[in-house]
């Protein structure tokens, strides 16, 4: 008997430990954004769509988070981002559910389009949501293409039938040797 | 009714064989011994079958959760203890709530009445073992995996947080993201399938397995209420599994459905009605059993048969008929038609009628008997001052104009309190201080249950009571906190006071049978000169049960036992065999043999559990899963019996060590 | 009473009872049948939910808009659930007959309507399989989709159930031969097989005649 | 006459000086048993509080709960004295078994043959006794389906008011409308009625299911995402009282409360005429700066201001908002402080809560708070 609640407790912590930093479920309500802060990236012309970033991508910490993207889920549709880019699929705005984006799609990438806007429509968010906000939607939209861990991505919603689920959705692959449009 | 004088009249024809001599009774024991002797280690511990080590591992796991869930409802009792206190916070109060409900209903409530039934119906009813024995060991590793999981849940902060009913749409994808749902809803699934093991064990064990003579009018009151339960068990839990399915397969990965999903035709009422069609059964489920409890005690400790026997069977048998008919007064605020208000409020009101006759039943037991005041008697006393409050209570809450009042208040936290801790705890616990000596050899310490059953008494009342008042006051459920403009700050922190008092009678519980397993006084064969078969075994009874299987003459077997009854031989000693009897008259019908002991249950457990585990996080698990599960069964049902009790006869012969629990012979004076 | 000290006066000994019954006399069939009802209560609960969607739902089934072709009239089709219907009914036959070998303890019969039964099952299991097509809806199209599918799927876990038994009774009777135990499990496993094909009926007429003619 | 009067005046003293004292007397004994018996202090806040307090459904305040109240006492009663009765029974058990058996053990001879005559008698009390349960029961039934059908009949009996509520997570939206759209009128959290008129209302919720509650004025009704319910009562004194969301809806349930504010017809009338003009536009420089940052930050993406281009329908609609009592969904007193605290920091008072935390400059957030708060 002892010997046998002793492995019983053993495994039982092994099993605590290997799970202790899976901080998927964590509900930060008053948390820090992440840690890259504003982007400040210096723009001379508002054309340098494409521009490849020499920075190392930031970890949005929020793209691990289900509690943090289904608040961008929320915000997306709270500030009407569906109005342009419906639930991914795109109409006056590019859609959102693959990967291949204008602007980059890398997080900070993201996380700048929100924050500047972009010539032709995208309006700039910048001092209108608070940046942990802003990283939330990042973290969202970037979601809607399979680029974070599906079993944290937002599941569908209660309402009519859009799209798939964005913890359905394979994970979108940028299309290589695409002929450039100069 | 006439029972005395009607016996099976197949017993005439079976010939009389010459009368056992001491020699034989010896060897047949050593025989019988070796046959049902439990393995040991880590493999022998995880494959053993025996009902009784099942039991009271149910028991004891159930009792754990119990205090886990105690734990979190003194936290929350802290929280609320002041206005607008900051001791948790909104996050973990509603992990919390949400885990001390799941806890008490599915992990201890449901699970301990199952494991006081699988381990006494055997014994009371008179046969070897349970009528599927791996079935059983399989049905308690579910269950504890099932609870691992959602206290895994919780520390990893995966705890659910929706409410033990896990309302849709709260409790959909859209509302819960992360896993915290799927956790809770796989644990319903899992606890809800070792509930539904139990109740199939009890049923045909009850069916078939009586001794001779046990008539269906001969059947003892507990027993009875284990067959009404197992009956609401097997038609109550299904909708929750089908509820709690149909919630995981809407929020799962490459599952999505929409059975709940409003907009594309689904129905988050729906849920409520699935729910609640399960929910309100799963009270009764859990008191008819107590119930069981108090008649057992009850003729023990009064000195006296049974009073309205027939009544008592009846009315448990109505109630169990009637708590299907009453879901809907948990829904009295949904838009419904007002017709089929009417009809539940009825409904509702009705089921009173068959508790009341078991109440009066009872009174007419204690008026007329000889009161034996000892602790499982007092309980029951307790239970009496406690549970008509929350019967009374419970009338008011099926009164549709005034449940608009009352619903989801913490009027309702306080009349559930007083029907489940009232109806179920106190009996349950006046059942331990009566079987306890059964289980273990020794008697619990009267002092110490005395103390035990005030604090708790006071300190319950302390917590519940003010609940009313706070209740008519406003106070909502499952609120993390409230604002000092209220002026429900003086009861709340009344009520937290109480807690503690309850959490020190629990501990005080828990010494006492800690104390007792080592220092108790030695209990004889029937310490408490009670009635029934489980007491005509030694304490505790041998793996076997009974040497020979007794006939059974009266309801109260053994004191309506004549001198000259005859017991039955024959069953093969070297096999694990089991007699059945005829359903309605319990005569010896055939002998089978019972299933050995084996690992599969226990790796089937591990199959079905991971897969239930696995598939909230991928989807792969369920073709792994299903091909481990039937590799499990294939297992299950090719491994001879017999070749594992040759092992453990070799075994057997190889230990020096006699299995004989070596006992002071001083017996207890009561 | 049974212990040392005090000897027994009186003895009935039931040596001569046989040790396996048929029906209801055996432990093991009580077992299948409360089985069978708690699978009972569930195919309950999804009916209920069926006709709960059904008052949510108008028309219905609802019309497919969302994918080619547009159905406006989407009721499933008939054909291959009706062949299904009929491979289950006339599954029936080898099943009754498996039963009644069992009983006789005829080792050859048993074998032979051990492996048609068998081939019945995986003729029905292929055939759900295409009876999923039938229903004009993916399980995440709507609530119809999701209950008729569901209803479906708890179907074939039952016939997956009832193939692994019936290759494992297949299994053991070539190895081991017919023992008195295994012929009482394979009349066991047979009233299991008459629950899943009399089941089915009910179901079949709920999802695919209900919409078409209620 | 003068006599007379005087006499009788003399009496009148006299009665007065006896009530008086009896009175003073009873006075003194409460106060004594008050401070003296600490059990009688416990016992009587027991039953006190049960009939007092703001958000107390025993504190009627329309036609409706006071019915319900009515229909409580009569259960509180008959299930009082039924408890008392079964509880007398068990303490007259308890010392008739003392009193003629002594005390029994477990070798005590068991009762299993008990006199027939005994069994029979108390068979017919028991059976007595469940006679009268079912007669208890039925008169039960009738009273509830009485009080039901009464409270009820309220709807549709005159021309009520309508208003829409709909339940956000965690606030409520609170809407009067009218035939000409630019009437209607935008609430959060708090409802002004007018007494004495049935007030109808429809209810619906956005997100989970909420549930409607005003302890003083009626029981609950659950808003449920797709369907429409109503819900009608009236308020038959003026008061404030406070409602509260009474279905688990998630982190802030506890703090999604609102305030009912009953008031006579012409208060009612000049409070909708007052909530229908537009903002007030704002005078001085730091309120027009007060202004500006609203408009220019996250506040506008949110709220409503009418009469500016702010026209957020994500959160309440603050065209009014210092005309209200409480802010945070009945959770905070409106003051200048706590609107700031709650501006800066709404994640600390209410964890949770869909508005985000939002760093502004303090001479930022004073003006804001001063535009905020000449809003009327």
């Amino acid at each position: 008997m002892k010997r046998i609640s002793k492995i019983l407790i053993l495994s039982l912590s092994a099993f605590t430990f290997l799970f202790v930093s899976c901080e998927r479920e964590e509900r930060g309500f008053r948390v820090e954004p992440p840690s890259a802060g504003r982007i400040e990236s210096k723009q001379l012309t508002p054309l340098q769509a494409g521009v490849p970033t020499a920075n190392p991508p930031v970890h949005n910490e929020y793209e691990e988070n289900a509690y943090a993207m289904a608040e961008g889920k929320r915000l997306f549709s709270y500030m009407n981002c569906v109005g342009c880019h419906a639930h991914g699929g795109g109409a006056i705005g590019p859609p959102l559910m693959d990967a291949k984006w204008i602007y980059g799609g890398q997080p900070e990438q993201v996380f700048a389009t929100i924050v500047e806007g972009r010539p032709n429509g995208m309006p700039s968010f910048r001092g209108k949501l608070p940046d942990y906000q802003i990283w939330q939607l990042a973290a969202y939209v970037r979601s809607m293409s399979g680029q974070v861990p599906f079993d944290a991505a937002p599941a569908r919603n209660d309402d009519m039938k859009a799209k798939p689920p964005e913890n359905s959705i394979e994970e979108a692959k940028p299309i290589k040797n695409m002929p450039r449009i100069p | 009714m006439a029972e005395n004088e009607q016996k099976p009249k197949e017993e005439k024809d079976e010939k009389q064989s010459p009368i056992l001599t001491p020699e034989t009774i010896e060897h047949e024991r050593r025989e019988l011994e070796k046959t049902w002797f439990e393995p040991r280690g880590v493999i022998g511990w995880l494959s053993n079958t025996n009902h009784k080590t099942i039991g009271l591992r149910i028991i004891c796991t159930a009792f754990v959760f119990f205090g886990l869930g105690g734990i979190l409802a003194l936290l929350m009792r802290i929280q609320l203890a002041f206005p607008e206190n900051n001791f948790l916070g909104p996050d973990l109060y509603n992990q919390f709530f949400t885990t001390h409900g799941s806890t008490m209903m599915f992990l201890f409530a449901v699970p301990v009445m199952e494991g006081m039934g699988i381990y006494l119906v055997p014994l009371m009813v008179g046969t070897r073992n349970v009528a599927f024995p791996r079935l059983n060991a399989f049905g308690y590793f579910v269950y504890l995996i099932g609870g691992i999981l959602l206290y895994a849940g919780l520390i990893l902060n995966i705890g659910p947080d929706t409410g033990w009913f896990s309302y849709v749409p709260l409790a959909g994808p859209e509302f819960s993201p992360g896993k915290r749902v799927d956790v809770w809803s796989q644990m319903i699934t899992l606890t809800e399938i070792a509930a539904l093991v139990g109740a199939v064990e009890i049923l045909t064990t009850v069916f078939k397995q009586r001794a001779p003579g046990m008539s269906l009018n001969r059947i003892p009151l507990f027993v009875w209420a284990m067959v009404v339960t197992s009956f609401m068990v097997i038609f109550a839990m299904p909708a929750v599994m089908t509820s709690s399915s149909m919630l995981s397969m809407d929020r799962l990965t490459n599952v999505s459905t929409h059975f709940f999903n409003q907009a594309e035709g689904g129905d988050p009422i729906l849920y409520q009605h699935l729910f609640w069609f399960f929910g309100h059964p799963e009270v009764y489920i859990i008191f008819i059993p107590a119930t069981g409890f108090i008649s057992m005690i009850l003729v023990t400790f009064t000195r006296r048969k049974t009073f309205g026997y027939t009544a008592l069977v009846l009315s448990m048998i109505a109630t169990g008929f009637i708590g299907f008919g009453v879901w809907v007064h948990h829904m009295f605020t949904t838009p419904l038609p007002q017709l089929g208000q009417g009809i539940f409020t009825a409904a509702s009101m009705m089921i009173v009628i068959p508790n009341g006759v078991q109440i009066f039943c009872w009174l007419a037991m204690l008026w007329s008997g000889k009161w034996n005041l000892k602790t499982p008697l007092v309980f029951v006393l307790g239970f009496f001052a406690i549970f008509i409050i929350g019967g009374l209570t419970g009338v008011m809450l099926a009164s549709v104009p005034l449940d608009l009042q009352l619903h989801d208040t913490f009027f309702v936290v306080a009349h559930l309190h007083y029907v489940l801790i009232g109806g179920a705890v106190f009996p349950l616990f006046g059942a331990i201080y009566y079987w306890f000596p059964k289980w273990t050899g020794r008697m619990l310490s009267e002092k110490a249950g005395i103390i035990n059953f005030w604090l708790l008494f006071i300190g319950f009342n302390l917590v519940f009571f003010p609940m009313h008042i706070l209740g008519l006051n406003g106070m909502t459920r499952r609120v993390y906190t409230y604002i000092p403009e209220t002026g429900w700050g003086e009861l709340n922190f009344l009520a937290t006071v109480g807690a503690f008092i309850i959490g020190v009678s629990v501990l005080s519980f828990i010494g006492n049978v800690l104390y007792s397993l080592k220092n108790g006084l030695v209990a004889g064969d029937n310490p408490w000169g009670a009635d029934t078969l489980e007491w005509a075994t030694s304490s505790p009874p041998p793996a076997y049960n009974f040497q020979y299987i007794p006939i059974v003459q009266g309801r109260h077997a053994i004191w309506e036992r004549t001198e000259d009854a005859p017991v039955i031989t024959g069953l093969n000693v070297k096999k694990r065999e089991a007699l059945a009897t005829t359903i309605h008259d319990a005569a010896p019908e055939h002998k089978y043999e019972l299933q050995s002991d084996s690992i599969y249950p226990f790796l089937l457990a591990l199959a079905t559990g991971g897969t239930f585990i696995g598939v909230i996080f991928h989807p792969i698990a369920i073709p792994i899963g299903g091909v481990l599960s039937v590799l499990a069964l294939f297992g299950w049902f090719w491994s001879n019996s017999l070749a594992h009790i040759r092992s453990t006869h070799e075994e057997v012969e190889k230990d020096p060590q006699n299995p004989e629990p070596s006992l002071k012979p001083v017996e207890a004076k009561i | 009473m049974t212990s040392e000290n005090s000897i027994p006066q009186k003895t009935i000994d039931v040596s001569s009872l046989p040790s396996t019954m048929f029906d209801t006399h055996a432990p093991i069939w009580w077992g299948n049948t409360w089985g069978l009802v708690i699978e009972t209560v569930v195919f309950g609960c999804l009916i209920a939910a069926y006709f709960s969607i059904w008052t949510m739902l108008s028309p219905f089934p609802p019309p497919r808009v969302d994918r080619f072709p547009i159905i406006y009239n989407p009721v499933p089709d008939l054909t291959i659930p009706t062949i299904n219907l009929v491979v289950l009914l006339v599954s029936l036959i080898p099943d009754i007959l498996l039963d009644l070998n069992a009983r006789k303890k005829n080792e050859k019969g048993v074998k032979i309507f051990l492996v048609v039964t068998l081939a019945f099952n995986i003729a029905a299991i292929i055939l759900r399989f295409y009876e999923f097509d039938s229903l004009h809806f993916k399980w995440n199209d709507n609530a119809y989709g999701s209950i008729t599918w569901t209803i479906l799927g708890m179907h074939l876990i039952h016939l997956f159930v009832m193939a692994c038994e019936d290759i494992f009774g297949i299994v053991w009777v070539f190895a081991k031969g017919l023992d008195e135990k295994q012929a009482f499990d394979l009349t066991v496993t047979a009233v299991y097989w008459y629950w899943v094909v009399g089941v089915w009926v009910l179901l079949y007429a709920l999802v695919y005649l209900g919409p078409r003619f209620l | 006459m003068n006599t007379d009067k005087l006499k009788q005046d003399r009496q009148e003293e006299q009665d007065k000086r006896k009530i008086l004292s009896v009175c003073i007397c009873v006075h003194l004994w409460t106060k004594k048993m008050v401070f003296n018996n600490r059990l009688f202090f416990v016992l009587l806040s027991f039953v006190l509080s049960g009939c007092r307090g703001s958000q107390s459904a025993l504190d009627s305040a329309g036609v409706q709960s006071a019915r319900l109240e009515n229909l409580w006492w009569l259960f509180f009663f008959v299930c009082g004295a039924i408890y008392l009765i079964v509880m007398a029974v068990l303490l007259a058990a308890f010392f008739r078994s003392r009193r003629e058996q002594k005390r029994a053990n477990s070798e005590t001879q068991p009762d299993v043959m008990p006199n027939p005559e005994r069994e029979k008698r108390l068979g017919n009390i028991v059976k007595g006794a469940v006679a009268v349960t079912i007669i208890v029961l039925f008169v039960f039934m009738i009273a509830s389906f009485r009080t039901g059908r009464a409270v009820n009949s309220l709807r549709e009996a005159e021309q009520p008011l309508v208003i829409k509520v709909t339940g956000h997570q965690w606030w409520w939206e609170i809407e009067y409308q009218d035939r000409i759209p630019s009437n209607n009128i935008s609430m959060a959290n708090e409802i002004h009625i007018p007494v004495g008129r049935p007030v109808k209302f429809e209810l619906q919720s956005t997100d989970v299911i909420h549930s409607f509650w005003v302890p003083n004025l009626h029981g609950k009704k659950d808003l449920i995402p797709g369907y429409k319910t109503t819900f009608v009562f009236q308020a038959d004194k003026p008061g404030t009282f406070w409602g509260q969301c009474a279905e688990f809806c998630g982190h802030q349930h506890a703090k999604m409360r609102f305030i009912v504010v009953a008031e006579s017809p012409e208060d009612f009338n000049n409070w909708v005429v007052a909530q229908r003009q537009s903002s007030v536009q704002p005078a001085t420089n730091l309120q027009k700066r007060g202004q500006e940052v609203f408009l220019t930050t996250t506040c506008a993406q949110c709220h409503t201001i009418q009469g500016t281009p702010a026209y957020g329908r994500v959160g309440p609609n603050l065209t009014h908002i210092a005309s209200r009592s409480y802010i945070a969904a009945g959770s905070l007193p409106n003051t200048k402080g706590h609107l700031g605290g709650w501006i800066s920091d709404p994640q600390k008072i209410k964890p949770g809560v869909r508005m985000p935390m939002n760093s502004y400059s303090s001479e930022d957030l004073q003006a804001l708070l001063e535009y905020l708060q000449t809003l009327k």
